[in-house]
């Protein structure tokens, strides 16, 4: 039986076009998936039909939930269907929650709302949707307030008060973005199972086509604000018709082409060689060093790594494993209180007085493409920023450096008079791997480059530090949170957990016989496609 | 903060108890402070204002300004002038103790020789005050002085409790004295108001007419008008000219003009170029259109100063003339000096911009370049004793109308103020002066005054400006009381008339 | 028991910002020329006799010796005596300071519904004609001069109306929130809104929160939403702006203060600056910056009260 | 969501008018500013005086027109002080942290209880009264505002990745500071100037009102409504043009610093 029926669902903010011409329809207990890059209408369809849009969308269509046209029904109605009829959670339970509020209050509202409980029965039916969403020991957790849980949890109860009424739909927009791979593979789970037990009809939002295959039946692949292809999960990810879904499926990781695995020249020099690496954050107190502890909290715990010319190491582990701060000591920006680093086997202080001679070898780049580039700074002057200040070449020369160095990152000239908020992201990931090659670097470390970026643009700036890493012999280092990435790119790979490395190895040996525990948990929670598993 | 907790009570209640405040207290807002109520202690305004309620003195004037017995029945003067005798009334303090002669000469020694008598300059003849008997003091004199009947009414010669000052030391009874005069202390806040009560010992039978009174330190004259206005005081001191008007014209308030002895004056630096030139002081007189000056600041209140001593003064010169409004004379002497253009400094005290403009444009339109240097009141004193100025402009008074004192505060060199700071010498005007207070006989010292008048006019020891009446506003629901050119409120004779 | 550390820690901070204080205005006092026995005696002492009593009040000593026998006397708890009136700096301190407390306090209760009011009403109407009333009126309050507006106020409501008393500060509660109307009144004029405009941008900010949506999402109306949700996350950034303004409030009671004869700190540290009367500058002062140190620990508490985030 | 530069075009088309008044002051005034006039005392608006005439018989409209300029003299240099003062050592104790920071927030501790009207008095006291010297008291205490906001800036720019990725790059510390993050922090600073700027001139305006402002016959508004108020129910105008100009500018600012803050909110 059909629930949900959308029809021709346009929504538009002034000149923008979000979405145009939305149809769909959702049966009882049926789980649709919506995939599309960031921009492609998915998230904006889905508020559209609970009309959660700011009042300066303009939305036409029907949308027809049970009978009623939401579309025409009047605010308290609607707060009628809202919580109760259909749930709704989204990407960020960080900024979702309020912070403010204790979590069993907010898992509550909708029972207050909705089904008038109060007191002792509100607080017990909260226990029982904490403990449903399995969170450990529900009644503590009920206390506390959302900045005390994790990431993972805090989602949870965000699905425990979408779910608190038993509504017949539920609408997830992007639930796992943000989220570590095994914490996402929880979620999906519970997801998966709520489902089953319940018979729930689900609307699941992603940009990753293997975490919606994990729960979906039926697949919208949306662009542009508009519907490209639908189908069966297996038909659209065994034989997508549009051209569209085929690249997107192509850029998947798991679709892309592994790295041979190939050896190093014997006796390629260590370029760079960290022992012992320790960092520390925050101020070791009084009662600390009374009682002779560390204090503050170790972030790095002793890292050893070494990186041979032409080297490709990658880094992995879940947020706050280290791997960023390991990277960030290596370049100086976190002052390492143990431990040394050694540059083609002469110990260097990144921080020093030197530091210069030692960073012109040793390039960072960066996480989010739009805070990586001075705002106020065009494309052309944050190239030729380095240049200029450390007197690479002769003044009259800058111009044309810039533009070779655009040349090679596969950036158009006429792009160098924008700003940054005038490029996209993967344009501005561009520039700043122009500028750190603008220092003609032996070394590039890339701290999770890709992981803001759309799997299309992730693929071509993958493919891009390829080359330039094959080109100039570079020798790289690639953290990122994303086993598949890392497999296509890297020799080796390092494993973090908790600020320490717990495993390291070339990076077929890790992922196809890891050693740790740990490491099998990360390779499992891996959303790959249906029916293509991993090729070696 | 247990004050906060207020019953649920209504505004009614608000008004009701406010209007219930005792309606015999006589309030009165004055911008001159009360800091301390030892009667040697200070000559500054507020202090003699209060001076005067809580200490009674030998004599005391009445509404014509004659001397009338008052602590003292009799006195007798000896034929040389040496020696006075007064015979004291039975009177007690306010707590009850008897107010014996032990009391008077310890009071006149006091502010006679006491290191930190502020103002003891009226008694300089004195060599010493005894004790006869119980009721008898004798003022024994060095020389003749012929206002000492006089100085035996001011604001510090009121009698203090030799016994109360002895046992708690002279910090303790500056804060809460036992008085002698009408009033008594009930409580002083300093910084906010001095608030009496009708001393019930009080010599004078019947007096005073009122429970009690406040004296209540208002700066501002707005607020001052404000709060007249709005009934919440009976009388305020100081209205400003601009608002007399105003004030008078409301119902249950009058501001009568009340002679005073205050003058305003311009105040040339005579040890600095270039007012230590007489025809320079002269010409910066001659450039002054001082009846255009007093109407524009008093509205037409106040009389054009022709003489460098105040006119309710007894021998003031009325028939002097002035230095004449003359600018191109004015200027005629600085070109002939080559003095035009020359730059000087006026420091211009708080409250002063309208002089200051007017003194700036009429200056400069004769050739001075006239800066006006804004100093707060502190700066302002320092800057004039210690001479680094060229001009100013202030005004004085006279505590009694016997114009000894005047002379000596403003025209004397050699008298311990340099002639009011301005370094002002000219030894002929000191030697009338002293001559002046030994000579008994009147006629004689109003010749030795006028002289003293003529030489500083013509000099241009001070350029004479105005003379202010007071513009005190009374309500209507009180009569009787006033301030006397000693700035003394009658408040002991002040009744209510509703 | 850590908030009970908390404030200890803070106190003693305040230790030495307290010095540093006291030491500034003691150097200041010290620097500015002007002589408090002549202010004190008036205008007819001779320079003998002022000379007399500044060494009796030992004027005379070095700047240095003054501030260390100031330190240690302080340290005893005793904050000299007044150089005008000789009497205890503490007690003109506790005859003044509550009346300019209960004005700080009075101010505030009657400026907090109107900026409660008005930001809600403005953010709720963003752009709205009723959002650029408020913002107009609020420029307007801040662009009036205090001491030209509160005339016309005393004028107005004291003089022509008589509903409430032009000067002074009665004698029992009640009569202190009658005779501190108008004062409080004008302060406010130009406290809401500096408050209002801050509020109701911490309003505008919340209210494009994601926990918004959510709370949309779930049925609870936008009301609900606005008073359980974006009110409360409001008041963070307000609390916070409310210790300085207090602290401003404290210093700027010297204009209303003196407008209305309002005997408070504010006239009392005015005039006796006028009046170099040191100690009584320097210890109110002291008192001023304590009252603002304890304010912003208050505020502190208050916003780790409202806050969980902010652990104690 | 469109008023906003409409605000921001309003309040600069009224500073700007006002910066115009400024400037030609001389051709719009109708009398010298300073000249007195015996025979013309407190006269109601009118022909001869548009806004009549004060107790010195100077014509209340050209003092307006003239005063205009020390307005903007004051509000502009008064602000530019702290403003400097401010943000160098916001930025630094940001961007920095550690002991930098916390040397920092003790000296912003030990200003921000100064009562601020105390501390203008007492310089006053000190150095006498005068516009410089109240500069100088907006400089030792007016900076905190501006420290804080730049403080709270750098701390978050000192942690975004386009500051990160200099300091890799090995540039000075200096050079970020001033390329990257001072013109990065400088919004909230600009928008807070405006309000400060309408503050600085009402607190000059009370300063003269308390008799320590610009020596007389300045025509400088503060002092023209101080003295203007003893004849606020007799000649109104004295104080009244003054006062409705102060709002008016500062009015001009207010609504810059609201525009300028919502336009720089839409284009974030």
């Amino acid at each position: 039986m059909t629930l949900l029926s959308v029809r021709d669902l346009t929504v538009t903010f002034g000149p923008v076009i979000a979405a145009s011409g939305v149809s769909f329809d959702l049966a009882q207990g049926e789980a649709l998936g919506i995939v599309g890059e960031s921009g492609s209408g998915k998230s904006v369809t889905c508020r559209a039909l609970l009309r959660l849009l700011p009042a300066s969308a303009r939305v036409t269509g029907s949308v027809a939930f049970d009978g009623q046209e939401v579309t025409a029904l009047r605010e308290d109605a609607l707060d009628a269907l809202r919580g109760r009829r259909i749930g709704m959670i989204f990407q960020s339970p960080a900024s979702h929650l309020d912070p403010l509020m204790r979590i069993g209050d907010q898992v509550g509202q909708t029972l207050r709302r909705h089904r008038g409980l109060s007191g002792k029965a509100l607080a017990e039916e909260v226990v029982r949707l904490l403990d449903q969403v399995r969170i450990p020991d529900p009644r503590r957790w009920a206390d506390a307030w959302p900045h005390e849980l994790s990431g993972g949890m805090k989602q949870r109860a965000m699905i425990a008060g979408a779910l608190a009424c038993e509504p017949d739909v539920l609408i997830a927009d992007e639930p796992t973005t943000a989220l570590d791979a095994t914490v996402q593979k929880g979620v999906l789970d519970l997801l998966n199972s709520l489902r089953a037990d319940r018979g729930l009809a689900m609307i699941f939002v992603s940009h990753d086509l293997g975490a919606v295959a994990r729960v979906c039946d039926r697949l919208l692949v949306m662009r542009n604000g508009e519907v490209v292809e639908e189908g069966t999960v297996n038909r659209i990810v065994t034989a997508p018709v549009h051209d569209y879904t085929r690249r997107l499926l192509a850029s998947h990781p798991d679709r892309l082409p592994p790295r041979p695995p190939r050896a190093l020249p014997a006796g390629a020099p260590e370029v760079l060689a960290a022992t012992g690496l320790s960092v520390r954050f925050g101020r070791r107190s009084l009662s600390d060093w009374l009682s002779g502890r560390t204090g503050g909290f170790v972030a790095l715990d002793g890292a050893d790594l070494t990186l041979r010319k032409g080297e490709v190491l990658g880094i992995v582990g879940e947020s706050g494993s280290g791997k960023s701060t390991l990277a960030r000591a290596l370049v100086g920006l976190n002052r390492a209180q143990a431990g040394t680093i050694r540059h083609l086997g002469q110990p260097v202080q990144p921080a020093g007085r030197n530091r210069v001679t030692y960073l012109r070898q040793v390039q960072m780049i960066y996480q989010h493409p739009y805070e990586a580039l001075s705002p106020r700074l065009t494309v052309e002057q944050s190239i030729a920023e380095p240049l200029r200040r450390h007197r690479l070449v002769s003044s009259g020369r800058i111009g044309a450096r810039v533009t070779e160095l655009m040349a090679e990152v596969d950036l158009s000239p006429d792009l160098g008079t924008r700003l940054p908020w005038e490029l996209s992201g993967g344009q501005c990931q561009r520039v700043a791997i122009a500028r750190a090659l603008a220092l003609e670097p032996a070394v590039l470390i890339a701290d999770e480059v890709t992981s803001a970026l759309d799997v299309t643009l992730q693929a071509q700036v993958l493919d891009l530090l390829s080359r330039l890493q094959a080109e100039r012999g570079l020798s790289m280092i690639f953290i990122s949170h994303d086993l598949g990435v890392i497999r296509r790119l890297c020799d080796r790979v390092m494993v973090m957990r908790a600020g320490q490395i717990v495993e390291t190895g070339q990076v077929a040996q890790v992922f196809d016989t890891p050693r740790q525990g740990y490491t099998r948990e990360l390779i499992a929670a891996i959303p790959h496609l249906p029916g293509a598993e991993a090729p070696a | 903060m247990e004050r906060l907790q207020l019953p649920a009570a209504i505004t009614a209640a608000v008004l009701l108890a406010s209007a219930a405040t005792a309606q015999d207290i006589v309030r009165i807002a004055s911008p001159n402070p009360v800091t301390t109520l030892d009667p040697i202690r200070s000559a500054a305004a507020g202090n003699i204002e209060a001076f005067g309620q809580l200490y009674a003195r030998l004599l005391r004037r009445d509404e014509t300004g004659a001397l009338q017995p008052a602590l003292a029945e009799s006195w007798a003067v000896s034929d040389d002038g040496l020696t006075y005798t007064f015979e004291l009334r039975a009177a007690k303090f306010s707590d009850g103790s008897p107010l014996t002669a032990e009391d008077v000469a310890f009071s006149l020694n006091r502010v006679a020789k006491d290191p930190e008598s502020a103002y003891p300059a009226a008694y300089a003849a004195l060599s010493e005050v005894v004790a006869v008997d119980a009721d008898t003091v004798e003022l024994r004199l060095e020389y003749p002085a012929g206002p000492m009947l006089d100085y035996m009414e001011i604001f510090n010669a009121g009698i203090v409790s030799k016994a109360d000052v002895d046992a708690r030391g002279a910090d303790a009874f500056a804060a809460s004295p036992l008085s002698s005069g009408p009033f008594m202390v009930q409580e002083w806040r300093p910084n906010d108001r001095l608030i009496l009560a009708a001393n019930p010992n009080y010599w004078r039978e019947g007096y005073p007419l009122v429970a009690g009174a406040e004296l209540i330190e208002v700066s501002d004259s707005n607020a001052r008008a404000s709060m007249i206005l709005a009934g919440e005081v009976e009388a305020v001191r100081a209205v400003p000219y601009a608002q007399v008007a105003e004030v008078d014209a409301a119902d249950d308030v009058a501001v009568p003009l009340e002679p005073s002895t205050v003058i305003y004056v311009v105040l040339p630096n005579h040890t600095k170029p270039p007012f230590d030139d007489a025809d320079v002081r002269r010409a910066a007189a001659m450039a002054l259109d001082r009846q255009a000056i007093a109407k524009a600041i008093s509205l037409g209140m106040a009389k054009a100063a022709n003489s460098t001593l105040p006119e309710a003064l007894a021998f003031y010169a009325a028939d002097l003339e002035g230095q004449p409004y003359d600018p191109a004379a004015a200027r005629a002497i600085l070109e002939e000096k080559g003095l035009v253009g020359t730059e000087i400094v006026m420091l211009a005290p708080p409250d002063s911009a309208q002089l200051m403009t007017l003194l700036k444009a009429q200056w400069d339109a004769v050739g001075f370049m006239t800066k006006a240097e804004p100093v707060d009141t502190g700066l302002w004193w320092d800057r004039l004793v210690g001479g680094d100025y060229n001009i100013t402009a202030s005004w004085w008074y006279n505590e009694t109308m016997d114009p000894d004192l005047a002379a000596r505060w403003a025209l004397c060199g050699s008298c311990g103020n340099n002639s009011y700071y301005t370094n002002y010498n000219n030894p002929r005007v000191d030697e009338l002066t002293e001559a002046a207070l030994r000579e008994l006989d009147p006629e004689k010292r109003g010749a030795m005054y006028r002289e003293i008048q003529e030489i500083t006019v013509s000099e241009v020891s001070q350029v004479p400006l105005w003379y202010a009446p007071f513009t005190n506003a009374y309500s209507s629901r009180i009569e009787g009381l006033r301030l006397t050119p000693a700035l003394q409120w009658t408040l002991e004779e002040t009744r209510f008339t509703k | 028991m850590p908030l009970l550390r908390l404030i200890l820690a803070r106190l003693v901070q305040a230790l030495p910002v307290l010095l540093g204080v006291s030491l500034v205005t003691f150097v200041l006092m010290a620097a500015s020329p002007g002589d408090p026995v002549r202010l004190l005696v008036g205008d007819r002492a001779t320079p003998e006799i002022i000379a007399v009593i500044r060494e009796r009040y030992g004027l005379d000593e070095p700047i240095l010796t003054r501030y260390l026998v100031y330190l240690k006397n302080l340290l005893q708890g005793d904050m000299g005596a007044s150089l005008r009136y000789r009497v205890p700096v503490t007690e003109l301190i506790a005859s003044h300071y509550p009346v300019t407390l209960f004005l700080v306090l009075y101010t505030i209760v009657l400026s907090l519904p109107p900026v409660v009011a008005l930001a809600v009403v403005s953010a709720r109407n963003q752009g709205g004609l009723a959002d650029q009333a408020i913002r107009l009126l609020g420029v307007l309050g801040l662009a009036v001069p205090v001491f030209w507006l509160a005339l016309l106020l005393s004028r107005f409501f004291g003089v022509t109306l008589k509903w409430f008393p032009v000067s002074g500060f009665g004698d029992t509660p009640l009569e202190h929130l009658h005779h501190l109307f108008l004062p409080a009144l004008s302060t406010a004029i130009w406290v809401v809104p500096i408050l209002v405009r801050n509020l109701r941008a911490a309003l505008l900010d919340e209210m494009g929160r994601d926990y918004v949506t959510t709370g949309l999402s779930k049925g609870l109306g936008r009301r609900a939403v606005f008073r359980a949700h974006v009110f409360p996350n409001s008041l963070l950034p307000t609390v916070n702006l409310f210790g300085i303004i207090v602290a401003y409030l404290l210093g700027g009671s010297v204009i209303v203060e003196s407008v209305y004869a309002v005997p408070g700190m504010g006239k009392l540290m005015v005039e006796s600056i006028l009046a170099r009367d040191y100690y009584v500058v320097q210890g109110a002062t002291l008192v001023f910056a304590l009252t603002t140190i304890l304010v912003m620990l208050a505020t502190d508490l208050i916003a780790a009260r409202l806050d969980p985030r902010v652990s104690a | 969501m469109r008023r906003a530069p409409a605000l921001l075009v309003a309040g600069i088309a009224i500073v700007a008018a006002w910066g115009l008044v400024a400037l030609a002051a001389p051709f719009l005034a109708t009398h010298d500013p300073i000249a007195i006039n015996f025979e013309a005392l407190l006269q109601p608006p009118g022909d001869a005086n548009y806004f009549g005439t004060d107790n010195t018989g100077r014509d209340v409209f050209s003092r307006v027109v003239y005063g205009t300029r020390y307005a903007l003299y004051i509000g502009l240099l008064g602000v530019l002080a702290p403003m400097a003062i401010g943000m160098t050592i916001g930025l630094v104790a940001g961007y920095f942290g550690g002991w930098v920071d916390a040397l920092a927030m003790r000296l912003v501790d030990v200003a921000v209880p100064f009562p601020f009207f105390v501390l203008v008095l007492a310089i006053v006291a000190v150095l006498g009264p005068g516009i410089e010297n109240y500069f100088i008291a907006l400089a030792l205490v007016g900076w905190i505002g501006y420290a804080r906001l730049a403080r709270a800036e750098a701390l978050v720019l000192r942690q975004s990745e386009f500051v990160l990725a200099a300091r890799t790059m090995g540039f000075s510390h200096p050079y970020i500071l001033a390329r990257h993050v001072l013109p990065n922090a400088l919004s909230p600073v600009v928008v807070y100037m405006m309000t400060d700027i309408t503050l600085v001139i009402l607190f000059g305006a009370a300063l003269g009102f308390l008799g320590m402002g610009a020596p007389p016959p300045t025509p400088e508004w503060g002092i023209m409504i101080a003295e203007g108020s003893f004849y606020i129910s007799t000649a109104w105008w004295i104080a009244f043009f003054p006062g409705l100009a102060m709002v008016m500018i500062g009015v001009g600012f207010a609504l810059i610093g609201d525009g300028l803050a919502r336009w720089l909110r839409l284009r974030a």
